[in-house]
């Protein structure tokens, strides 16, 4: 192993040898990248080759009215769930920390619940709540549940009450991932806890719930198909309706994830940009980016 | 906010303090005089942090009487009955008690102005403008006049813990605590920090100091508090304690601080 | 030569030598259907089997065959695609042959189905013709013929009526029972069977309105393009159950008999 | 605010008197407890008294044989693309710290095409891959594509390289949370870079993978029901077969939730039982738990 | 092994590092003998810690010789150009190197016995009951024999950096490095480890030590450096650096060091 030309020589002087990186990797990398490019079109090639797919109808759904309604509805849907499942959340989150064990248990139960359950079943049960609930009494007001659970509230609501489930565990690890002397040193300015949590805490914790809630995000954005058994016709939902129609089915999947593909890529650059901006003024202060040396 | 008759700047009295089954404060007495610079040194794990904690209410105790400035802190009484204080009432107690951390603690998403100013404008809700004026004061008073927007990541160890300093003396406590602030430090860094306490001690702040730093304690202090296993073990002027103790405990930790190995 | 399928060709009893060799020797079918359409096609919960019309006709078809199916329950989303690329040999589920579909498909036409409107017990809305439905909440199946039969209708409604659509058969009716809708629309035969063998669970509380039967369509079975051999010889055969009567028997026993075809057609689109 | 009672008095003898906790705190648990048991009890008495579930047929239903052949099915299916991802992941996880770009572009590009586009789709390409290569050639053999993907291979196939792109992400963060210390360490004893990551850095980092895993798993758990689409009889494809059937549609989502319930409360205490386990002799090597004084 | 005739432990030429534009070590030039305690001394961000990183090819380096026990560390000659070393061979060369990190980086899953055998038995692949012997002889050594089944978190800071110098020990190293020992230490602490440094000092093991404790230095050490800007600007016998230097540079430095404040 030990060649003799890396046996120590009495040379001391004269500036010493550059060291030149290993060639070897280069060659890996290059070896890797063909391959890796290779299986990708290749992949495409048998794909597009095949000939069984008809790129025309792609093309026509692909931008037609009743899709970008369908895209609409998926993007209202996890925007609005998502903000309102930010506020259930950090209130869960809240009591889940707490020094309280009876908030701390309801939060725990609510989480074991929507955690436990598909979503698809909550979803089916919100819509169908006139079976059991035939009228709400509100403010002495009686009214229809019927007429107050419409399909789109049906879905928000399912989709809101579970993704805070969620939620809720993103933002308890980003406010347990601020050190407790933050907390401290805001108490030993005078601030009382809530205050605390709320202007010292929450702000930091963002950077590490930011990149959680953002997987959420995506979660959400395909999650939301599942509110197509209950008619709210969202991407998937519109694809199925129109194959169920037209029957190319394959070409409409195409068209759906074509579809989640490009929101899910501009919610990961949204996110990118998000963390980016939070990290100005910190980036520093963490520790250094790990450097496994692997 | 009228001034209480008697002169301590605290006063503990029996303090006892246990976490679950193990008791680590023994009934502390302890009282530091207004303009004191006291020192607290001992063993570790003896329970220096845990004191200054319980002064700043960031721990509960569970027996004594712990005065600030005239005020009990940590504690309401109800009649007969002595109940922890609520939040509001410790954190209105807290806002007259400066801490310096070992580790700084700074917030990192503000600028040093900003961190200094914290407590004057979430707090005392005073305005931007006359809290950044006294923010600039307090920087220039700890030699940091030029760093004010700075972030903590940008500077050094001893920088970053002389304006967590001017954070805590932004709303005129009547005493700051500082529970080890230059063991974080780089050894070259350590001087800078010492000089600007020092500097304080001379303006006359009432401080309770816990260090290893035996000979900062020597120069500076007024009184020296030597603690041991959750006792004050030893009170007195520095040489009294320092140099010429003659607690038996006292000899050896200081013996061991000063010739490693 | 290939067989050439026309459209509204009708199938004829020598059709049934074209059978492919292939699927001679191994003597097996393999088919798709989906659950949840009784009584055309579903899985009998029993057996785990697929029973209903359509599983005897083919079955039966197969045996004159020498064939037997090898049944898949599949969605749609997995039935169409596994025609085309020829891991099932057909599928079928109540599917009306309409002209869109056979640019994609060839059908064997071998029912005619109308629609019905189906209420909750008693018909609270008093719906008795199409125009009642007007301003009324109706849930559908998504995928179904029905979305374009209520534009028209609303096309003469002064206010139109509020659609939903649901992925399955039970769904809408869910929707009926619970009151989210006031009414589904569905294929007579499906509706008749199901309000009628009903004993228990929620459809009891339904009922067929006297709206009277729209959109009449032929049921297909679904067959690739490109085995066109293969649904000569299964239509075939099927036109020679028509002939001997078990085709007619079948329907009865399931009471679909008024939907009986005669001849079995092939691609036979009404719309 | 401050009573005179709290002014300093000059009593310095005998002992200190006795903190008691405040009777505020435990008044409002109290409370907080009673209000939730009246909401949950609420919850319960209308979906019960309302009389429309039939528990006799939940009951009947629950342990049928062909409820327990779906509950196997989706134990089977989020067991093994469990562990194949397991693999996958932790190689896609090496590739993306790598310090070769092409190997971390490679393994960025796996993650946005498996996590952007839905699963349902995934499946069903795997299902219908014979739709674009009719027959496949492995070592001179020709196989008919459709014979070697049963609805079972398509379904595993699917779930296993769509949950390795996030198993990726976990692992990673488990990687990264380990300190660079435990590596240099590892190298200065002698180990090999790979070495020193299978031997010391993976297993500290599964302490921070498993809950995350653990979360994996569930929502796995819970995702093997798209496979329903085709024809894989897991929980919910089951109970929507009999539902269909005789539709008591609420009863037998009722039934399936009670499964998932099941197993997703199974899955938490085997993680927390591992947990426990893989903390033995660490514990206090931990930054202590974050003790929010909130 | 056959041991290179030169009586080099560590030998470095013109050694040069850059972390992307920022050049850290402008051609060190640095000899320890075999049987050496050298002590590397100098103000933060000279780039003590980066050399050191270097000898252990923790970092690879840009420029110049680096020869470890006679043979080349962290490169290889092909021909000649000098590349980089594999992975392989590097690791090869770090087994006969033994480092003590600052933060003692022990591996928190094993037991004390498990740490200081870890390159014993999953490098050199020696039988277990091997050794675990060798292991109780060497925290016998350092002062552990009744800790050998506790775990990194139940010892303190000085117990562990002392199961960390056994480790680095453990398999007979041409030489060992220390990067600040006890620099994350309690005051109290300190004197234990500089203990067990010592002991080693004078049972002639070669070390090559950046630290702060300067007096430990004038006492064990037998040659001084310091270095000032990535390069060594003086080196030389504790005496002559620490006490009578001519470099203004080390007097300041030394100044600063000595005199906290
Ligand atoms: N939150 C806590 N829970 C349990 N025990 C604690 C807690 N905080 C401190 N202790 C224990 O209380 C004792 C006193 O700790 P404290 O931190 O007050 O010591 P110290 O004198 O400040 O020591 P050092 O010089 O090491 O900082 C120690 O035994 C410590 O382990
Ligand atoms: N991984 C890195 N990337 C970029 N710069 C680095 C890195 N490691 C060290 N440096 C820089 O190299 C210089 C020398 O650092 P080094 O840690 O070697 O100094 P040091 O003499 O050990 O200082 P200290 O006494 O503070 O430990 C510093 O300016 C530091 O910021
Ligand atoms: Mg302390
Ligand atoms: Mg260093």
């Amino acid at each position: 192993m030990t060649t003799t030309t890396d046996i120590e020589s009495s040379r001391t002087t004269g500036p010493g040898p550059r060291i030149h990186r290993r060639p070897g990797a280069r060659i890996f990398s290059t070896a890797v990248a063909v391959l890796a490019i290779a299986v990708v079109l290749g992949i495409a090639g048998i794909v597009v080759g095949s000939g069984t797919i008809h790129w025309e109808i792609i093309a026509q759904y692909f931008f037609a009215p009743v899709m970008l309604n369908g895209v609409a509805t998926t993007l209202m849907l996890t925007v609005v769930s998502l903000a309102a499942s930010a506020v259930l959340g950090t209130l869960l989150a809240a009591m889940r920390i707490s020094g309280n064990p009876v908030l701390r248990t309801i939060a725990s139960a609510y989480i074991w619940f929507f955690r436990g359950t598909p979503l698809l079943v909550q979803i089916v049960f919100w819509f169908n709540l006139g079976l059991f609930l035939p009228r709400l009494d509100i403010a002495g007001f009686t009214i229809s549940t019927n007429s107050l659970i419409t399909p789109t509230t049906a879905a928000l609501l399912g989709l809101f009450l579970n993704v805070s489930a969620f939620m809720c565990e993103v933002i308890r690890g980003g406010l347990l991932a601020v050190d407790t002397g933050q907390t401290e040193a805001a108490l030993s300015i005078g601030m009382t806890p809530r205050r605390a949590l709320l202007r010292i805490v929450l702000p930091q914790a963002i950077r590490v719930i930011l990149p959680a809630a953002g997987n959420l995000a995506i979660d959400l954005l395909k999650a939301t198909s599942l509110v197509y058994v209950i008619g709210t016709k969202e991407i998937l939902g519109t694809v199925q309706g129109i194959a169920a129609q037209n029957f190319y089915v394959i070409e409409m999947l195409i068209v759906a994830s074509l579809w989640y593909l490009v929101l899910v890529s501009v919610a990961s650059l949204g996110q990118s940009w998000l963390e980016a901006r939070l990290a100005r003024g910190i980036g520093a202060a963490q520790p250094p980016a790990a450097r496994p040396n692997l | 906010m009228t001034t209480p008759l008697l002169d301590h700047a605290v006063r503990m009295h029996g303090l006892q303090k246990s976490f679950g089954a193990v008791r680590v404060l023994h009934g502390v007495d302890l009282t530091v005089e207004r303009g004191q610079a006291a020192f607290i040194i001992g063993p570790s794990g003896s329970g220096k942090s845990t004191l200054l904690r319980c002064v700043n209410s960031l721990e509960s105790y569970d027996g004594g009487e712990l005065w600030v400035d005239g005020y009990l802190v940590g504690a309401e009484r109800r009649g007969d009955r002595w109940i922890e204080a609520s939040a509001t009432l410790t954190a209105s107690r807290r806002a007259r008690i400066g801490m310096v951390f070992q580790r700084f603690n700074l917030f990192p998403n503000m600028t040093a102005l900003e961190n200094v100013t914290a407590g004057l404008r979430m707090v005392l809700k005073q305005e931007s403008k006359q809290a950044f004026e006294r923010g600039r004061e307090l920087l220039a008073r700890v030699g940091l006049a030029n760093r004010a927007d700075s972030y903590p990541s940008q500077l050094s160890g001893g920088q970053q813990q002389r304006v967590a300093i001017a954070r805590a003396i932004a709303a005129n406590p009547s005493i700051v605590l500082f529970d080890e602030p230059t063991s974080a430090l780089d050894p070259e860094l350590v001087g800078e920090v010492l000089a600007v306490m020092r500097d304080l001690a001379r303006d006359g702040m009432t401080m309770l100091i816990v260090t290893h730093e035996i000979s900062f304690a020597e120069e500076v202090g007024d009184v020296v508090h030597f603690i041991d296993g959750g006792k004050v073990a030893e009170s007195g002027s520095p040489s009294a304690v320092i140099r010429h103790s003659n607690n038996p405990r006292t000899a050896e930790f200081l013996a061991r601080i000063r010739k490693p190995g | 030569t290939p067989f050439k399928v026309e459209t509204n060709m009708k199938a004829t009893a020598d059709l049934a030598s074209r059978l492919p060799s292939d699927i001679k020797a191994k003597g097996v079918l393999n088919g798709a259907t989906t659950d949840g359409n009784a009584p055309w096609s579903f899985i009998d919960q029993a057996t785990g089997k697929p029973a209903g019309v359509d599983a005897d006709l083919i079955n039966e078809a197969a045996k004159r065959l020498g064939l037997t199916v090898n049944w898949s329950d599949v969605q749609f989303t997995a039935g169409i695609p596994g025609v085309q690329s020829g891991r099932f040999d057909f599928y079928v589920s109540a599917m009306a042959d309409t002209l869109a579909r056979e640019k994609v498909v060839d059908f064997i036409a071998y029912s005619k189905e109308g629609s019905g409107v189906i209420v909750p017990k008693g018909n609270p809305q008093k719906i008795a013709k199409m125009e009642d439905l007007c301003g009324k909440k109706v849930s559908i199946v998504t995928g179904s013929l029905f979305p374009d039969i209520v534009k028209k209708l609303n096309e003469t409604c002064s206010t139109p009526v509020a659609l939903t659509e649901t992925a399955d058969q039970t769904g809408p009716y869910l929707a009926v029972a619970s009151g989210q809708a006031d009414a589904t629309m569905n294929t007579y035969g499906v509706s008749n069977y199901t309000l009628k063998t009903a004993t228990e669970g929620i459809q009891t509380k339904l009922e067929l309105s006297p709206v009277a039967l729209f959109a009449p369509a032929n049921q297909g079975i679904a067959f690739s393009k490109t085995t066109p051999d293969l649904l000569a010889a299964l239509a075939g055969t099927m036109q020679g159950m028509v002939e001997d009567g078990t085709y007619k028997k079948i329907m009865d026993k399931w009471q679909v008999g008024d939907g009986a075809l005669n001849p079995i057609l092939i691609n036979a689109a009404l719309f």
